[in-house]
Order: structure tokens, then C-alpha cells, then sequence
């Protein structure tokens, strides 16, 4: 009852926010809308039982995207400009859109139903044998890593071609010198606590890594917070510091080793006599195997994932620094 | 666990349910931006630490109250420091404080 | 008794976005973000004890780390910004 | 009465869903600048993820990472799916 309760009040929190958001024209105002709401939904996935996808909206929403956000808009304009006539087409074809589908809600379960058809086919099976086959408590995990270890595959690869699509579009400008803005060094403060919090976000990305088997967690989770850490490293210091401790090159190559890695686990089990991706014949016991066979994997995940948003995170800013000298 | 322990424990969540309170009437009530710097502080320092102590106290001795801990450590620190970033940078934009000025 | 503590904290979140939209300048916003932020995490550590899983804690974890780089990455970026509205200003650190 | 009641609390979270889905979609469609699309698209694909959750959730269910104790899980299958798209925005 009383989740009940947060759940309604979470929810018409987050319509508020969706109206302000479509309403607001200043962009930094809105993007900053945009991280609240990301924060709202996060905290109502986990009301909703749905902890690893709220792990992931964290990261995810509320940090990478609001940065890269404001990264775009500070390349582009503040200021959104005024529509020139009524958008009343939009909206009739939105009111009539959002009427049928609540017309089609009305035949639906209604919310909590443990009879609901969705409850009854595969998921009682999953929950079955996740602790006998493959030994891990967090279903989730054995799901998106084991189960279907195809699905994740193919998202790994549509990471890395995001990648490199930015790679290929946005470049990278490498710099002569190590821009020390003078107003970074005043930001005494700032630094002194990156410096305090550096090795200790890297450290809990670690964590997330290799306890994403027992909680939630996983291998693109920790690959965020881990290139997070580096970009609050570059906020403070300045990109040039952190090119010094992983320089571009290293990025690129650690981008193609995390799918090489995911991909090389199943051909080495097709080469111990099992199927692509079939990590019982890769220890002796079936569930060692799949222990294994699932941190391999996770760990090829966030290799891939960090280098990733690194390398969008540097083809942006690496720009924004280079146009100002240019018309000094 | 003692009633002691738990009796403390439910001052400080109640405490720090106050404090947030306190702290967000003030970010909706005050004039000026500076002021309601002053109302957020009071609701990340007191008020979050007061829940986070509160909980401390229900965990007892064990792993959650080790993570507990590490919240509270990151908070103290992170929270004034963007605090400060926030007033410096609204200092440099030349953002003017609401002041009161009538004669004394 | 958790649901009263839960309870403010919702209504606490309400305010800061009550600010966040009224906010007249950037840096109300940003202070609300920021506010929401913490609040966010301390009614991810309260639901958890709420629903007796309190090994949850690790996203509350996760969401302190995150929303303060956020509030740094948003200050560096309108710093950026008013240097270039205030002529380009370069030191001589950049020359 | 108390059946209607029930009908609209159990059916709350879709209605909210379909309000947010409609609020991205409009963005998308009837703004021109760029950036509010991409926001736009964000708050669609957000309540997209909030449906599929939604219906997941079991009365009384805890999240599901098997521990003692615990004895309804919510449907593990339906977050995995949630959380394979929730990574493509960065993109």
C-alpha cells in the first residue's frame, strides 16, 4: 500500500516534469529539467522492483547524457526559437493517438496482477533454474548474460558501432599544448576532491563489475561509472591531463578488445566441443563454467562501453576548447 | 537490537525529516538565489545525515551500514563542494544578491 | 513509520521542482538538481529498508556519484560559456 | 463505486504512461529544433521503459536477485528487456 502511494506520487511528479520539459524554450533550462527527470523515473524503477534498469538510468540519464547534452548545446544555440503557427495538427493527431491507446489500456491486467499472462509462460522458468543451472542470484544478470548471451552480443556491437559512427563523424582534433584554463586553476576546491573521489570511483566501478552477479550491477553499468570518473578527472584538471593517463590510442583499441573478447569466449567454447556462447564446457563443473563464462563476458562489456563514451566524450570536448583561439 | 537503538534511531529519521522539510520550504520561500543556497545546505548536511544516521542504527553492525557510512562520507564531501562551485560561479556571472535598502 | 520519512522526501522533491521550473535564473535550476539529486538518494535508501532489501543501497551509492559530476559538468559548461560572452577573456595561461 | 476505484488505481500507471509517451511524441513532432527532439524521444523511450516495468511488478514482489526470505520476485525477463534499450540513447 504505501509503495502505492510513491509509485502515484512519483508518477504525476514525472507528468509535471514531461509538461514543464515541452513547454520551456531556454535549452540549458530544459536539459536541466531533463536530469530531474531522469532522476524521478530512476527512483521510480526502483519502486517498481526493476533495480539493475534503475542502475543503468542513473548512470546513464542523469549523467552521461546530461553531460553530452550540454556539451551539444554549447556547441549549438541556447535559445530555442518560437514556432511560427499554432501546432494544431500535432496536437490533434497526439490527442486522438493518446484516446485509443487508452481506450485499448481498458482490457489490460490491472497493475500487480500476479495472474497476468505476462507472469505465467517464461519468466516462473527462468527464476526456476537460474539457481540450479547457473548458480547466480540475480536473475537478471543470468538472464541478459547466459539466456540470451545473443541479444547482448548485438548490443555490444551496436555500442561499438555507435563508436565509432562518432569516431567518424565528430573526429578528434589532437591539441599542441596542455590548455590550462586559468579559471580551472582557481577551482582549488574542486580539484582537491577530485582527487579524493578519482580513485574511489574507479574503485566502485570495479565493484559494480564483479558484484553485478550477486546485486544489481554489471558489466555496462561499471563501464559508465567508470568513464565517468575519467570525465569528472577532465572537468577538473582539463582533458589534456587525463589524455595522459589513457590517450586516444588506448581508447580505440580497448573499444575493439571488449567485442573481442565478448566474441572470443564463444569460439573458445565451440572450440571445447559446445555451441557459440555455451559456457557449461568451460570449466569442468557446469555452473563454474557459467560463473566464468559470465564475468568473461561482463568484463567484455565494460571494457567496450567505457571506451565508447570516452571517445564520444573527448570528440565533443576536444572540439569545444578548439573554436574559441581560433578568432583570437 | 535494543528499544534504546531503535527509539534513537526514529528520533533521527524524524530529525532529519524536519531538516528536509525546513530545507525545502526554504529553496520555494526565499527571494534570492544566494538565500536558497543557505536553504539546500541545510537540507544536504543536516537533513541527509540525520536520515543516513537514523538508517545507520536500523542496519546495526553489518555490510549496509558499511555502505551507509561510505554514502554519508561521499555526501559531506561532495555536497559543500558543489555547493561552493555553484555560489563561485553565479559570483563570476555577476549574479546580484536581493539586498534590503532601506535607511536603518 | 518509514512512509513518513518517505513522505516529506516526496515533498521535499516537489519543491525543488516547483524551483526548478520557476527558477529565474540557470543557477536556481542547477541548485535544484542538485537538491533533487541527494533527495533522490536518500528515498532510494529509505525505500530499501522499506521493502527489507537494503542491499539496494548500491544505486543510492551510484546516484551521489553521478549527480555531483552532473552538477560539476553543468557549472564547467556555463563557465566556459561566460567567458566567451564576456569578449572571449583568454589568460595568459591559454596564450 | 469501489470498483471503479479499483479499475483507475490499477490502471493508473498505464494512463500516466500514455500521457508521457504522448508528451515526447508531440515534442517530436511539432518542434523544430533539434535538441528538444532528442529530449523528446527521451521522455517517449523513459515511459516506454516504465510500461514495460509496470507491468512486471507483482503485488507484493521484491526484486529479482534470489535471497532468503524473500518468495514472489517480479518477472526477471521483462527488466532485461527494459534495460537492453535503455543503453542505445548514448548512441
Amino acid at each position: 500500500m504505501e509503495e502505492h502511494l510513491i509509485n502515484n506520487v512519483l508518477l504525476g511528479l514525472l507528468m509535471m516534469t514531461g509538461f514543464a520539459i515541452v513547454r520551456m524554450r531556454s535549452l540549458l533550462a530544459v536539459t536541466m529539467l531533463t536530469s530531474i527527470y531522469s532522476l524521478l523515473s530512476a527512483s521510480l524503477f526502483v519502486v517498481l522492483d526493476a533495480v539493475d534498469v534503475a542502475l543503468t538510468e542513473a548512470a546513464i540519464g542523469a549523467g552521461i547524457s546530461t553531460i553530452l547534452m550540454l556539451a551539444t548545446v554549447a556547441l549549438t544555440t541556447d535559445e530555442e526559437k518560437a514556432p511560427r503557427h499554432k501546432p494544431l495538427l500535432p496536437l490533434f493527431v497526439v490527442v486522438a493517438t493518446g484516446a485509443a491507446l487508452i481506450y485499448g489500456t481498458l482490457d489490460m491486467p490491472h497493475y500487480g496482477d500476479p495472474m497476468a499472462p505476462i507472469h505465467l509462460h517464461v519468466a516462473p522458468t527462468y527464476l526456476h533454474v537460474t539457481p540450479e543451472e547457473i548458480g547466480v542470484p540475480n536473475v537478471v544478470t543470468s538472464v541478459l548474460a547466459s539466456f540470451r548471451g545473443y541479444d547482448t552480443l548485438g548490443e555490444v556491437t551496436v555500442i561499438f558501432t555507435a563508436g565509432a559512427g562518432v569516431l567518424a563523424l565528430l573526429g578528434y582534433r589532437t591539441r599542441r599544448r596542455n590548455s590550462q584554463n586559468p579559471e580551472i586553476r582557481k577551482m582549488v576546491v574542486l580539484r582537491v576532491i577530485t582527487k579524493l573521489f578519482f580513485p574511489l570511483i574507479l574503485l566502485f566501478a570495479l565493484y559494480v563489475q564483479f558484484h553485478g552477479d550477486y546485486g544489481p550491477g554489471g558489466g555496462f553499468q561499471a563501464g559508465v561509472i567508470f568513464a565517468t570518473g575519467f570525465i569528472l578527472y577532465a572537468l577538473a584538471y582539463g582533458l589534456g591531463n587525463v589524455q595522459r593517463i589513457i590517450p586516444y590510442r588506448t581508447l580505440r583499441i580497448m573499444m575493439v578488445a571488449g567485442v573481442l573478447i565478448y566474441i572470443g569466449v564463444g569460439i573458445e567454447s565451440m572450440l571445447l566441443g559446445g555451441k557459440f556462447l555455451e559456457y557449461r564446457i568451460l570449466a569442468d563443473d557446469p555452473v563454474t563454467g557459467q560463473h566464468l563464462g559470465i564475468m568473461l563476458i561482463e568484463l567484455g562489456v565494460g571494457i567496450t562501453v567505457a571506451a565508447v563514451i570516452l571517445i564520444i566524450y573527448y570528440g565533443f570536448v576536444s572540439r569545444q576548447h578548439q573554436e574559441p583561439p581560433e578568432d583570437t | 537490537m535494543g528499544a534504546a537503538v531503535h527509539i534513537l534511531s526514529w528520533i533521527c529519521l524524524l530529525g532529519g525529516a524536519c531538516f528536509l522539510l525546513v530545507g525545502a520550504i526554504g529553496v520555494l520561500r526565499l527571494p534570492d538565489f544566494y538565500t536558497r543556497l543557505h536553504a539546500v545546505s541545510v537540507s544536504d548536511t543536516m537533513g541527509a545525515g540525520l536520515v543516513l544516521a537514523g538508517l545507520m542504527l536500523q542496519g546495526g553492525l553489518s555490510m549496509v551500514t558499511v555502505k551507509l557510512v561510505l554514502i554519508f562520507y561521499f555526501m559531506i564531501f561532495t555536497g559543500p563542494t558543489a555547493t561552493h562551485a555553484l555560489a563561485e560561479a553565479a559570483l563570476q556571472a555577476k549574479l546580484k544578491p536581493v539586498v534590503d535598502d532601506r535607511e536603518p | 513509520m518509514y512512509i513518513v520519512v518517505s513522505i516529506v522526501i516526496l515533498i521535499a522533491i516537489a519543491a525543488g521542482l516547483l524551483r526548478a521550473f520557476l527558477g529565474p535564473t540557470l543557477y536556481d535550476r542547477v541548485l535544484a538538481v542538485n537538491m533533487v539529486g541527494t533527495l533522490t538518494v536518500l528515498i532510494v535508501a529509505v525505500l530499501g529498508f522499506m521493502t527489507e532489501r537494503p542491499e539496494f543501497l548500491d544505486i543510492a551509492l551510484v546516484y551521489v556519484l553521478i549527480s555531483f559530476v552532473s552538477t560539476i559538468a553543468v557549472l564547467r559548461v556555463y563557465a566556459h560559456r561566460n567567458t566567451e560572452a564576456a569578449g572571449g577573456t583568454t589568460g595568459p595561461g591559454d596564450k | 463505486m469501489h470498483d471503479v476505484m479499483h479499475g483507475v488505481l490499477g490502471l493508473y500507471n498505464y494512463w500516466i504512461v500514455i500521457i508521457l509517451m504522448m508528451t515526447g511524441f508531440y515534442t517530436v513532432i511539432a518542434r523544430p529544433n533539434l535538441v528538444k527532439k532528442i529530449i523528446g524521444l527521451f521522455i517517449f523511450q523513459t515511459s516506454v521503459f516504465i510500461l514495460f516495468i509496470s507491468m512486471a511488478k507483482i503485488e507484493g514482489g521484491t526484486a529479482p536477485i534470489i535471497s532468503e526470505g524473500a518468495r514472489i520476485y517480479s518477472n526477471p525477463l521483462v527488466k532485461a528487456l527494459a534495460s537492453t534499450p535503455i543503453r542505445y540513447p548514448t548512441s
